[in-house]
């Protein structure tokens, strides 16, 4: 067990994969002698040889559609988006070859192709860098989208990631990179599980990625107030661990999702019609949603107002709490 | 065949001006040598199977299109009229080279030995695509335009890690090449200096859509200006195609990096089996190009080099005998099943897949019970 | 009044829109001589000036990128995608430029651009030609997305959406493309307002586009067995009539929404999550989805199988009505 | 300025191998006239305006990093390096040229009346863009690399349908070249022939990605190929590229068709004021390209030209005069209001944003009442 931060995680992850198997490749730009924008790819091209780490030219649409070629030739690409917002470029090969070339190949075909994109705001950036844009690629069949929250899930989900056979939009919260915490020398769970990080009697909250840290402090000041308030982390958003879901809402008949992404046809928006259909009898109140506002992410001057916070987090429990 | 320093001299040559480079021909259209044909030689024995490959290819869009006629396929995009270029350019290759193809290039599949039965259940909506590219090393149809050529240009750069002599083919056409992703593909493969070979038919149409409203310049013109080894040629003269691509895809197992090879051609039917062409060209149009005839050309060339009517008597014969099992396997192709296809989406399990598999089958047994 | 089919019905929309306003263009791939692979704007290159509809070069990112380019200098440029699965080489332009520029223009510029998409699938085409892919698009701030179900709405929608200052996705149901209705003179209704085809008191189906038919069908056979069913068709998807979805769901108490389109982070769990929350106190049943399964679009020879039919309605009808 | 008839000569010339044309320059790094200078000739009242231009445009840049690094401003991407590059190319163009800038251009902008204030709101995370475009005739900024080219090629073709003889140009760097957007955009634009100017400021470096990883040929020849009328300028000499962008917006306006321009600069400082650029750049090739520094060699130009002090010191004053009004204005800037956004997503009324419209204020309240 050590101790280290987010991005640091995800590069010892990385090193470990490309370690293990010798198909393993990064590939982005600027994921080479500079390490990345974030540096998560710190060192890695010294250490490996550079075929193994690749600077690309500036083109996602290139770097996806490449990385298929890699795949079916049995690498196993890891690509790097540079932020969220410059992934869109490259959605066509996402979509319609990545995602759907094993069911248009009659299942001969596999992509395992991993797609690292750094996630969400809370960073002062500007346009185009403080995207949540998880529903796109959860909506499409064929892909598997996960999202890590903190350096112990960050250094095993990578790895799994990289691991599986079938194509994988791996997020990255960026703005908490630079937050530390404790990784293990095995993973505690499966690629696709939640994790219960607290368990409630009065309401549930339900986070991913960034927002994690945000529910988990919401709960604390709600303990503070007397209620017990719990917290899954999603971890997996494609497919989505039903199972833990239906039982931590069961349990506290009380759900509320967070997340940064816009609130409209969202994974709040599956999650709500998956719990109030699964739980139907169970619900002492109505799922409620915590998210964006349906607008473009803002100017930074604005976003501590506008990311779903501690204290819009508290009004949607106690909305909950007051059915 | 002639050695390729000989061939250099008609083939390379200016391409920069907005007009480009002639293009290089080895047999006219009236089956008589070109003065390079007369100069370089032609092998009679290669044009005798070429041109086989040709009149199987021609009678396999003969069938398919009577076949979509009586329901028995929903759709056929024919490459009636580009079989010298497919067959030219899949004949050159090593069968190692892997090949990406876009979705007209059932000449070079054929060649390739995929069967007519894989070629149709596509288009009678059995499956999204017929093979395993393992074997031929021939890459399942993109229907996506121009999808491909990134796929091709990441596969050749795995074949520069592994230090292999590949190359890797790619087909597209001359409406795909104004997408975006094929020019990502030009200039990547360019810059990384990647065993591609980027092969467009230019078949003159995108559907309604002629090449003059898709580019300014011929597109080996624009290639040589991302710093690929542009190559200009007759498409429908297999002797040529084939030339060029040897020549080609020598220069890069050389190390010359990628080429690309602009092969004029022309569709002449539908752009499927559902297009009226009438509706955006004219029948003269049309009739000019016949007497390009890639088939045409050919059979006067090689009964003016004697090949002997018992070549072309055998050769009628296997295309009668590829005609019937051409039919057959097409009757042969059975439907899909809903309930496989849960299991080809992933690789790994899935719940919502798992989940969704037995509220099918479920359905299934509850509808049967009803009925 | 007049009879015509929904595709004929669209083109007099389009011929109208420019009749009205000289600065309304359509273009795309074919759309000129040949009219557009479904003959949709038949006969409009000739009778206008050639620069007002324009066959352009095979490219959709570019398609949409110009089109912001000439609404920008004031014209109403109106898109043709040849089928659903192209529409992806444009997404960018779409996500970042066409739905984002009045946001990020701090609202100084307006792009008033109609993006058509013949959606859906039931024609037994090749892949890529038969998606659903609306939820891309209603997730994303700042467009608008309409479907219509007949030829009226088709007539007056796409006049409604071309005057649009706001861009707007239309989807125009291919396979009801030759279906044939009555088409006012006048719209009944804004763009987007939800149509109350047909009240029940036992359960309401919601359906938009292609699938309104299939509910119809549905409800006349449920009624046939004694219950009374209802139909909303949506005709606006972003945003929803969300009022009018709410009376309806409270006055039947059972909600089953139908769409083409695989329902994991759907519009369908939007319409769940939201009717849930709003009808909390009135739902008798859970909010129920028959969409497609997770998977891409299957080879058409199960696509009968495979496309929410009157059985599966009635299926689903029947299990809200067990609760 | 001299006849174009005479500049052709020395700025036309082959531009098809891989090589490219050498890059026209009219005034040497050491300031003195190059043959061409001293055969064209060169506006000494001019080249003050220009060498003007460029000394505000360096000083914006160093007020806005010192601004940065004192918090003011979040992110500052400099222009620094770049000015002779924008600032002649924009002096060329009319002022009711539309021009759609990438994220750089703050020279160029300067040139178009932008204030300073306008310039940085964006980058102190006021708002997402700075001015209305409509005044200045110069677009907002666009961050996804390329699309703006797009943009461009559209709003271009409006200007053919209106029969109007407008330039329409657009900014990008090297890197953006590699995107689909700007190939699509250049091969619209040549299929087109819409009046629209490409202009590349290939400054070497994409963040850490230096050229030679994008691209196997220059710019310009990938351009030709495309059929743009394409051009080479050494982009640190603003007289050079003013005579350059002259001569293609004149082409352009006769009918001529697209063009494009690269020129050659660099970026002297980090890709913005987050990055360091010395993990991945030697001092020495800095070092290398401070002597050809655009301003420097303008300033021995213009001493050698006799240029007396009272221009220099009346241009540092009123630098300096500029410098305090970017930094009152910088410190001016007031923080968005999330509450006039919801207005600002659509023009007509929508349901959805209203709702959350009262839901933000309502949370306000509630939160304020709390506190
Ligand atoms: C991205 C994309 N856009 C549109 C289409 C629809 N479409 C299919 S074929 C075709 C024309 C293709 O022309 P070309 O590339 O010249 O190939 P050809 O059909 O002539 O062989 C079009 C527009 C498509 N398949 N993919
Ligand atoms: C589509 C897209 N991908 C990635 C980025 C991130 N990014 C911002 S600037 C930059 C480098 C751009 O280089 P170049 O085009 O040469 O312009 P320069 O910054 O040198 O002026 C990158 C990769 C982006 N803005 N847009
Ligand atoms: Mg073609
Ligand atoms: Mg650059």
């Amino acid at each position: 067990m050590t101790t280290m931060t987010v991005g640091a995680a995800i590069n010892a992850g990385l090193r470990k994969a490309m370690e293990d198997d010798d198909k393993v490749l990064v590939m982005g730009e600027d994921v080479g002698v500079l390490g990345g924008v974030f540096r998560v790819t710190d060192g890695l091209q010294k250490d490996f040889a550079e075929g193994r780490v690749v600077d690309t030219p500036l083109a996602e649409s290139g770097i996806v559609g490449t990385a298929i070629g890699l795949a079916l030739r049995g690498y196993r690409p890891v690509c790097e988006i540079q932020f969220d917002g410059f992934v869109y470029p490259a959605f066509d090969q996402i979509v319609s070859q990545l995602a759907k070339m094993r069911a248009r190949s009659g299942g001969r075909l596999a992509l395992p192709v991993v797609i690292r994109i750094p996630v969400g705001g809370g960073i002062g950036a500007v346009e185009h860098h403080s995207e949540s844009n998880e529903a796109y690629f959860a909506h499409t069949a064929g892909l598997r989208v996960v999202s890590c929250s903190n350096p112990d899930d960050a250094f095993h989900m990578i790895q799994q990631a990289i691991n599986s056979d079938d194509p994988v939009i791996f997020y990255e919260p960026k703005r908490r990179y630079w937050e530390k915490g404790e990784v293990l020398t095995s993973p505690t769970r499966g690629l696709h599980d939640a994790a219960v990080l607290r368990s409630g009697t009065d309401c549930t909250l339900v986070a991913h990625g960034p927002t994690v840290k945000t529910a988990l402090a919401a709960a604390a000041a709600a303990e503070e107030d007397g209620f017990s308030v719990g917290v899954v982390d999603l971890r997996s958003i494609s497919p989505l661990d039903t199972e833990t879901l239906r039982n931590e809402a069961t349990s506290s008949g009380r759900v509320v999702i967070v997340h940064e992404a816009s609130t409209f046809v969202s994974i709040g928006s599956e999650i709500a019609a998956s719990i109030s259909e699964s739980c139907f009898y169970d619900l002492q109140a109505p799922v409620l949603r915590v998210g964006a506002y349906n607008m473009p992410y803002p100017p930074a001057s604005v976003e501590d107002d506008f990311l779903p916070d501690v204290d819009r987090v508290l009004a949607a429990v106690d909305r909950s709490l007051s059915y | 065949m002639t050695a390729p320093t000989r061939l250099d001299a008609y083939v390379d040559g200016p391409r920069a001006d907005s007009e480009g480079r002639p293009m290089f021909q080895l047999i006219a259209p009236d089956g008589t040598l070109t003065n390079a044909g007369e100069q370089l030689g032609v092998s009679v024995e290669l044009a005798q199977e070429l041109y086989s490959d040709m009149v199987l290819a021609r009678r396999l869009d003969q069938e398919a299109l009577s076949l979509q006629r009586q329901g028995e396929l929903s759709l056929w995009l024919m490459s009636w009229g580009q079989e010298a270029a497919q067959v030219g350019s899949i004949r050159a290759l090593r069968p190692s080279d892997m090949v990406f193809p876009s979705y007209r290039e059932h000449a070079a599949a054929l060649c390739r030995g995929i069967s007519p039965a894989d070629l149709m259940r596509q288009w009678k909506g059995s499956s999204h695509s017929g093979w395993d590219p393992k074997g031929p090393r021939f890459h399942i149809y993109s229907l996506v335009l121009g999808t491909q050529t990134l796929h091709a240009t990441g596969y050749a750069s795995g074949a520069v890690m592994e230090r292999t002599d590949e190359v890797v083919a790619t087909y597209f056409g001359d409406g795909a090449a104004s997408q975006g992703d094929v020019n990502e593909a030009f200039n990547w493969a360019a810059a990384g200096s990647l065993p591609v070979l980027f092969f467009c038919q230019n078949n003159q149409w995108a559907i309604s859509t002629p090449t003059t409203i898709q580019m300014r310049t011929p597109l080996h013109v624009r290639a040589a200006g991302f710093g690929l080894d542009a190559y200009h040629v007759d498409g429908n003269d297999v002797m040529a195609v084939h030339a060029v691509t040897t020549l080609a895809t020598e220069r890069i197992r050389d190390g010359g990096g990628p080429a690309l090879i602009e092969a004029q051609t022309y569709r002449f039917g539908g752009h499927s089996s559902s297009d009226d062409p009438k509706r955006y060209r004219s029948d003269d149009e049309v009739a000019g190009w016949e007497l390009r005839d890639p088939l045409r050309r050919m059979e006067t060339f090689l009964r003016g080099a004697n090949a002997g009517d018992e070549f072309f008597d055998a050769l009628a014969q296997e295309a009668d005998t590829f005609a019937a099992t051409v039919r057959e396997q097409c009757k042969g192709l059975a439907g899909a099943d809903l309930g496989d296809l849960f299991d080809r989406v992933y690789v790994d399990a899935h719940p919502v897949l798992d989940e969704e598999r037995l509220a099918h089958a479920h359905h299934l047994t509850t509808l049967g019970s009803e009925n």
